[in-house]
């Protein structure tokens, strides 16, 4: 059983880890989400017993309830986290109307004068552009800063 | 009256009056710019006064714990040694501040900047005094390194006083580098010489056993930052290009003051230093090559403050040589000659400057003639030039004779050496004085203050009236020489109308002296080739290199990580793979794994188990958004029903809430964004290695999280107590679901820093999607 | 005094401000009053607990092991402290310039919570909750400013600094699996008692989790990227308050759970400090931008604190709380000064770069010169080398920024404010201070160590 | 889009969601469930509301609106009940009445401040839930009034750029 346990453990990970590597946002969510998950189930698997569950009086073993609470509070944790992340996807898609890593990566490649393909300037004052724009957004709009 | 006033400690009194100097007058000066010099000039005197007094009154000190968990003390020591250089640093000083509270406005209006940067120029100057008066009190070494290394700081401001000038913030640079760093040395010879001889305290260290190797090694670091600092080969680049600081910094720190403190501190080690021969052989090789570096690449400089740079390398070259010829001549020399350099040196750099205020020139080849035009300057640097060729009736007369009479003692050709030095310094100061003062006149000078010619006048006589009344001197070099010495310490010298062989040297140096002199015109092209030689392969050309080279690197290392490493993933889960590998290679694994055992209620959980595995495979296929939503929450949905299988309803039931939850939100999260957009992103590059290489790190990493589990899981459990006990306490605690008891009473605290979690997250939320408004 | 304290004030603080728009000046300074006294607070916990030993606290009355156990001890509150500090120095910084966001104050506050807990907690996992705290409040954080490039580096950060969470959590449960307990006294009597295998793996995990955090090579990739494209208080914070997660976490995890495990790493961790010391420096020698250059001489900075503990010791321990606590300083007074312009910001930010190249009369000079005399007295001529090396390289990136930044002539900008002049003009006083009289930080990182129980290397 | 059935429905669920929600939540401490997942169950029957009714009309739900206040005093409840045993020098999260001390029951359900700390969890769940969702709602709703004003303008004026959408 520890084995089967730990094999599906690691391959939520490896799954996690392939989908984080991907340049789109939207995947590598995915593969944080699956992170959470694999966390989730070693916890509950790092139980020192297993049995029913943990109501008392029980007259048949129980199962052990401190992973248990531990898994709850981890599983609420990465909620909040995968909420958090996904919020940030959305403004950086509406910062760069893009979700791929890569474009992201290589304008600020780019913005450190190290790109030398003939776009990268055009890649780099559209950027800049639309810093100064989103500054002149967040200044106009006076009443709702941020 | 109290014992403080009567008997007043001189050394902290002194300390604190030079520490005051630069505090008052950058306070007064901000608030009164007018001010600044004259507050400048009296708080120096009053430290010039104290270091007075110090020679009638008893010899003082303090010694009072700094940090007793390292160690140190705070102990200044008012000795012969730290007399000597004290009165140099204030006395030169006085004579420096007066110079310049003329000379700084005058520098100031030139390059149109405003008076309120006096103070700033003042306060560093007088800072810089400061750290010396400290430094050569300080007994505790690291004491004394504070106060090494804020000489250079006070350096590297000055330097850079005219930091509009792109050459003024290079030297700047250039200077704190070479000093800085190698004041490093320092401080590990220091921490290395504690590690052995188990004290920080000099005069205890002194009176230690110190034979070892690695004492000698620590001497060694501590004399490669002191050469650093006296500018000796190959050190000595920063020296020439410290010029560009303002005339009165240079006649006072880069002659008198900070290149001295260099030769001060192996001075105060030297005791220790005496007992290795092979230190003793390295200063030795250090410092004639220093004289003669310097000493040729002077002469073949126009402008006036490189022709006396280069000199003042090739002079320290001389103490240097004198410690390393170790015998008594050679430490009273070491000792006198400081002195009587220190006094002619700043002269001579007064001159410079002054010269240049009148006729705006700063090369030698624009000059001359000024012997007419400025008799007072032409007499007082004429004296103190006098004083640096060792003319009799000068200070400079013994120097040289002591220095001739250590030479003489090693042997023949070290006396050959010595005379060879005397006659380039010869040659390269009467090439400046005669290139200044005689010839025709270049340029008609402008009337000057005395300010800027009467220090020059005051220094060149005193090299005369104490070339007559050698006393003084001789008793402060004396009682200075005690200390390196350790032990009494007597300088002889007096003029004898004889052939001795001091006095056969001295000929012989000034006829091959004159000889160079005359012959200019035969031996330049060779010390210009000499000097082009220096430039081209000396260790400037490899600091520069060295510079260039590592932003070479640095711009080679960034690239490669902003386009490949940077923001990707891998770099976190390759490493940490190749972490736990080798935890797994390095520890003893057998029987640290086992399959564990397996019955038929296991059946169930194993193969809701294969099913998560399987969905979690599955989400990285579907190219569409929404079913890779769908997918993670097959993989949520499944782990819970391992939760409820496994004895746990309570993780279960939130698992299956969250997992809804968690769904609904990304799904409206995706619907804020347009298909078009992420059908456009979920395209996949045609690249040939990505997705190969993201299979191997997954791998990698799926590999990594096993052994780690496995082995983890693999361990026999403990014993159940802290859960047994939770049990038994919950009835206590008015509940019956252990889970929830635990969630809210036992680990309520966990809960607590949960629902914190929960209500950042929605503040965060709500600031990224709405901007920051709660409703 | 009692730990309750800080804790209290700053969470319901946190709860406060938030619920007010934090553009609003007052707002802005009701929130760095809070903090102040949390920090006072924290002192005054510091003093009695220097006067009667370490404090214990069983949450919701059970004995520890039952219930969580805050314990306050000289490292804990040495860490908490020197982060109160900076979260408040740069909180005010931000408000005493202009505050973009409602939410900026309150989100401080919630990292020094976070902090504040992970320090006082005696429960690994507990520890995790503050720390995800800190962490959740730092992800937005990062965000802060909003600008397409803040977002990027936000993203960044998040991804690898879960990872690591991920793997810490793990490292806690795997801990819990191999002893039975959660609570660190109690884990740390266990652990020696265990067979390796299981053991180093755990601890290898927790210290890839701190190694991410502090962004030691080679896992610093996202922390240039995310300093460089935030504002200079969200700097200072990450560098300053949230990187002290990673020290503490390592001495407290390694010196004090895993002090075998420790040891056997030593190699690795001394090989890794290394190379931060060197990647760190010369990376930032040819960097522009000053958040650049600054983001890779915190990765440099790191490695000296890996030395200290590879080293171990009392002395090291020692050392490398000393050398944390003044790098977190230094990171602040950096981060700040660099973003104001005239002669005393200039001097402001000297001071830091004096310290960071361990030029006496600044506080880094101590940090240094431990550094040194633990390499010195443990005979390692290699890592005297190493640490010449670095600060040679941290003199050059240092003052090459300072000549680029500094001696220009510049005019006073807007962003320039009284407030924000005075608040790093303090702190650099402070850190010259340490450097005069560097004897109260050295006593209490020498008696921080004492609670570590496993002292010979 | 939604049809008067799915909508009467949904608006007939809303009840007993949160009938159930708080059954879970005042059994939490003898059954299954807790606060936290008392507030999810609430907070699905409110954004069910959502989904029959459009993004417009769920962000006008007083309910919503307010979500956010809700965690706030969620979380004041939780630090209350953490924080004043501390008051009276007791350490933090000290349960009244202390373990083994009798309870105050009504019925089956016991006065304990547990209770009280759970529903704090619950408040703060639903706060964060709903107003999460609120504000995905409302920025859907932003967007589409955005987009309507832009192809507005395009239609007013030919030439005018297009703020959004242009680098698609």
């Amino acid at each position: 059983m520890t084995l089967f346990i730990s094999i599906t453990i690691a391959v939520i990970f490896g799954s996690a880890a392939y989908l984080m590597l991907k340049r789109d946002l939207i995947r590598v969510i995915t593969g944080m989400i699956l992170l959470g998950n694999a966390a989730n189930l070693f916890i509950m698997a790092a139980g020192l017993r297993r049995g029913r569950a943990p109501v008392v009086p029980s007259e048949f073993e129980t199962s052990d309830s401190l992973v248990q609470a531990m898994t709850l509070t981890a599983i609420v944790i990465s909620f909040g986290v995968a909420t958090l992340v996904l919020s940030l996807v959305y403004r950086v898609y509406d910062a760069h109307h893009s979700v791929d890593l890569r474009r992201l990566g290589s304008v600020e490649a780019v913005q450190s004068g190290l790109d030398d393909q003939p776009t990268a300037h055009v890649i780099q004052a559209a950027d800049d552009a639309q810093d100064a724009r989103q500054d002149r957004e967040i200044a106009a709009r006076q009443g709702g800063r941020w | 009256m109290p014992e403080f006033i009567t008997n007043p400690n001189l050394a902290l009194l002194l300390f604190c009056a030079a520490f005051a100097a630069p505090l008052l007058t950058t306070v007064i000066g901000t608030w009164r710019p007018a001010l600044t010099g004259i507050v400048a000039i009296v708080t120096t005197a009053a430290c010039l006064a104290i270091v007075g007094i110090s020679y009638v009154a008893e010899l003082s000190s303090i010694n009072v714990p700094w940090s007793e968990t390292l160690g140190l003390r705070f102990h200044l020591e008012l000795d012969g040694l730290a007399q000597m250089y004290a009165l140099l640093a204030t006395g030169i000083g006085l004579l420096v501040v007066i110079y310049a509270s003329r000379y700084i406005p005058l520098h100031l209006e030139h390059h149109h900047r405003g008076l309120d940067e006096q103070p700033r120029f003042f306060g560093f100057l007088l800072l810089f005094m400061a750290a010396m008066v400290g430094l050569v009190m300080a007994g505790d070494a690291i004491l004394q390194f504070v106060f090494w290394d804020l000489t250079a700081i006070a350096s590297f401001y000055l330097i850079g006083f005219d930091r509009d000038r792109e050459d003024s913030r290079t030297s700047a640079l250039m200077a704190l580098l070479v000093t800085g760093i190698s004041a490093v040395l320092v401080l590990i010879g220091v921490l290395m010489l504690r590690s052995e001889l188990g004290t920080y305290s000099i005069p205890e260290m002194i009176t230690l056993e110190s034979g070892g190797t690695n004492v000698g090694i620590a001497l060694g670091l501590i004399g490669i930052g002191a050469l650093a600092k006296s500018a000796q080969v190959p050190f000595h680049f920063w020296l020439p290009n410290a010029m560009t600081a303002p005339t009165p910094v240079s006649a006072y720190l880069h002659s008198a003051a900070m290149v001295a403190a260099g030769v001060f501190m192996i001075g105060r080690y030297y005791p220790m230093i005496a007992s290795f021969d092979w230190l003793l052989d390295a200063m030795l090789v250090i410092g004639f090559l220093s004289i003669a570096v310097g000493g040729v690449i002077s002469l073949t400089r126009d402008t006036l403050k490189q022709i006396l740079a280069w000199s003042t390398i090739s002079q320290y070259g001389y103490v240097v040589v004198m410690f390393g010829l170790g015998n008594e001549y050679g430490l009273t020399g070491a000792t006198f000659y400081v002195l009587a350099h220190a006094l002619v040196k700043s002269a001579l750099f007064l001159t410079a400057g002054a010269v240049t205020e009148a006729t705006g020139a700063t090369e030698m080849s624009e000059t001359g003639g000024l012997a007419r035009r400025m008799p007072v300057l032409a007499l007082g640097s004429g004296l103190a030039a006098a004083g640096l060729i060792a003319l009799p009736l000068t200070i400079g007369f013994f120097k040289d004779e002591l220095f001739f009479a250590a030479a003489w003692e090693r042997g023949p050709a070290f006396g050959a050496l010595a005379v060879l030095s005397a006659a380039l310094t010869f040659a390269y100061v009467s090439r400046f004085w005669i290139g200044v003062f005689l010839g025709p006149v270049r340029i008609e000078p402008r009337s000057i203050s005395w300010f800027l010619t009467g220090p020059v006048l005051v220094l060149g006589v005193s090299t005369v009236i104490f070339g007559l009344w050698t006393a003084p001197v001789i008793g402060i070099a004396e009682s200075a020489a005690t200390l390196p010495a350790n032990g009494p310490a007597q300088i002889e010298i007096a003029y004898h109308l004889d052939a001795r062989h001091e006095n056969v040297m001295a000929i012989a140096t000034w006829a091959l002296g004159i000889l160079l002199v005359v012959s200019e015109r035969w031996w330049s092209p060779a010390a210009r080739a000499v000097a082009s030689l220096g430039d081209r392969v000396g260790p400037e050309r490899l600091y520069n290199r060295t510079l260039k080279g590592l932003e070479y690197v640095s711009d080679w290392i960034h690239r490669v990580e902003v386009r490949d490493l940077r923001s990707r993933v891998a770099t976190i889960l390759a490493p940490a793979g190749i972490l736990v590998g080798l935890a797994v290679i390095f520890t003893p694994n057998s029987d640290a794994f086992e399959i564990g055992n397996f019955d038929r209620g296991d059946l169930p959980v194993a193969m809701m188990l294969l099913v998560t595995a399987l969905a979690a495979i599955a989400v990285s296929i579907p190219r569409d958004h929404l079913r890779i939503v769908i997918t993670v929450s097959c993989v949520g949905f499944s782990l819970s029903v391992i939760y409820s299988l496994l004895g746990a309803p309570d993780v279960a039931l939130v698992a299956v809430l969250v997992e809804t939850m968690l769904g609904v939100f990304f799904i409206c999260m995706l619907l804020l964004m347009p298909r078009s957009i992420l059908r456009f992103e979920t395209r996949e590059p045609s690249e040939r290695f990505g997705i190969r290489r993201d299979i191997v790190l997954a791998v990698i990493t799926g590999a990594t999280a096993f052994f780690v589990v496995w082995g983890v899981l693999s361990r026999p459990s403990p014993s159940t107590e802290l859960i047994d006990r939770y049990e038994e306490l919950t009835p206590l605690a008015h509940g019956r679901d252990v889970v929830t008891v635990i969630l809210a009473d036992f680990r309520g605290f966990d809960t607590m820093g949960e629902i914190t979690v929960i209500a950042l997250v929605m503040l965060g939320v709500m600031s990224l999607i709405r901007k920051g408004r709660l409703r | 005094m009692t730990i309750a304290l800080p804790l209290a004030i700053l969470w319901f603080g946190a709860l406060f401000i938030a619920l007010f728009d934090g553009t609003r000046k007052p707002v802005g300074y009701t929130a760095v009053g809070l903090l102040a006294a949390a920090l006072a607070a924290t002192v005054a916990l510091g003093i009695d607990v220097h006067r009667h030993g370490p404090k214990e606290m069983g949450i919701a009355g059970w004995e520890a092991g039952v219930g969580i156990a805050l314990r306050a001890d000289m490292l804990g509150i040495t860490f908490a402290v020197v982060s109160l500090v900076v979260l408040t120095t740069a909180l005010w910084f931000e408000v005493s310039r202009d505050v973009k966001a409602r939410i900026f104050p309150a989100l401080v506050m919630f990292m020094g919570l976070g902090l504040t807990g992970l320090f006082f907690t005696g429960d690994a996992f507990n520890f995790y909750v503050f720390f995800e705290i800190s962490m959740v409040a730092a992800y937005v954080l990062a965000s802060y400013g909003e600008s397409p490039r803040q977002l990027r580096a936000a993203l960044i950060f998040i991804v690898v600094n879960l990872l690591g969470s991920v793997l810490f959590l793990v490292g806690i449960a795997a801990m819990y699996h191999n002893t039975g307990w959660l609570d660190m006294d109690r884990i740390s009597v266990q652990t020696p008692m265990l067979e390796e295998n299981p053991v180093i793996l755990t601890a290898t995990i927790i210290f890839v989790a701190f190694s991410i955090k502090l962004g030691l090579f080679p896992f610093h990739f996202w922390l240039p990227a995310v300093y460089t494209g935030t504002r200079p208080a969200v700097a200072a914070i990450l560098s300053g308050a949230l990187a002290n997660i990673g020290s503490y976490g390592l001495l407290r995890f390694g010196a004090d759970i895993f002090p075998r495990e420790l040891r056997e790493g030593a190699w690795v961790m001394l090989i890794l400090g290394s190379i931060s010391i060197v990647y760190g420096g010369v990376q930032a020698i040819a960097r522009h931008s000053p958040n650049e250059v600054l983001a890779y001489s915190t990765i440099g900075q790191v490695g000296y604190i890996l030395i200290a503990l590879s080293i171990g010791g009392e002395a090291g321990y020692a050392a490398a709380i000393l050398y944390a606590v003044i790098n977190a300083l230094n990171k602040t007074l950096l981060f700040l000064s660099a973003s104001l312009r005239g002669w005393i910001a200039g001097a402001a930010f000297a001071v830091g770069a004096f310290s960071v190249a361990g030029v006496p009369p600044a506080g880094g000079f101590f940090g240094k010169m431990v550094i040194f005399q633990i390499g010195i007295d443990d005979g390692r001529p290699l890592i005297v080398a190493l640490v010449f090396v670095g600060g040679a390289l941290s003199f050059v990136y240092m003052f090459q920024l300072y000549r680029a930044r500094f001696w220009i002539n510049q005019e006073a900008d807007e962003a320039t404010t009284k407030g924000a002049l005075a608040l790093v003009v303090a702190l650099a006083l402070a850190i010259v201070l340490i450097g005069v009289f560097p004897e109260p930080l050295l006593s209490i990182s020498r008696e921080a160590t004492s609670i570590l129980p496993e002292r010979a290397p | 889009m939604t049809t008067e059935m799915t909508r009467t429905t949904c608006r007939i669920l809303l009840l007993p969601i949160l009938m159930i929600s708080v059954g879970v939540l005042v059994k939490g401490y003898a059954d299954i469930g807790d606060g936290f997942s008392a507030g999810v169950i609430a907070s699905l029957g409110i954004i069910l509301q959502g989904v029959a009714f459009g993004a417009e009309e769920f962000d006008r739900l007083p309910l919503v609106r307010y979500a956010p206040l809700a965690t706030f005093a969620g979380l004041f409840l939780a630090l209350a009940v953490a924080f004043l045993p501390v008051v009276s020098g007791d350490p933090i999260f000290l349960h009244h009445p202390v373990a083994g001390d009798s309870a105050t029951h009504f019925g089956a359900l016991e006065f304990i401040t547990p209770v009280l700390f759970d529903i704090g969890v619950f408040l703060i769940v639903i706060g964060f839930c709903v107003g999460s969702i609120g504000a995905v709602a409302r920025e859907t709703v932003r967007r589409e009034r955005d987009r309507g004003a832009q192809a507005e303008t395009r239609r007013g004026s030919p030439g005018a750029p297009a703020e959004r959408g242009d680098r698609r």
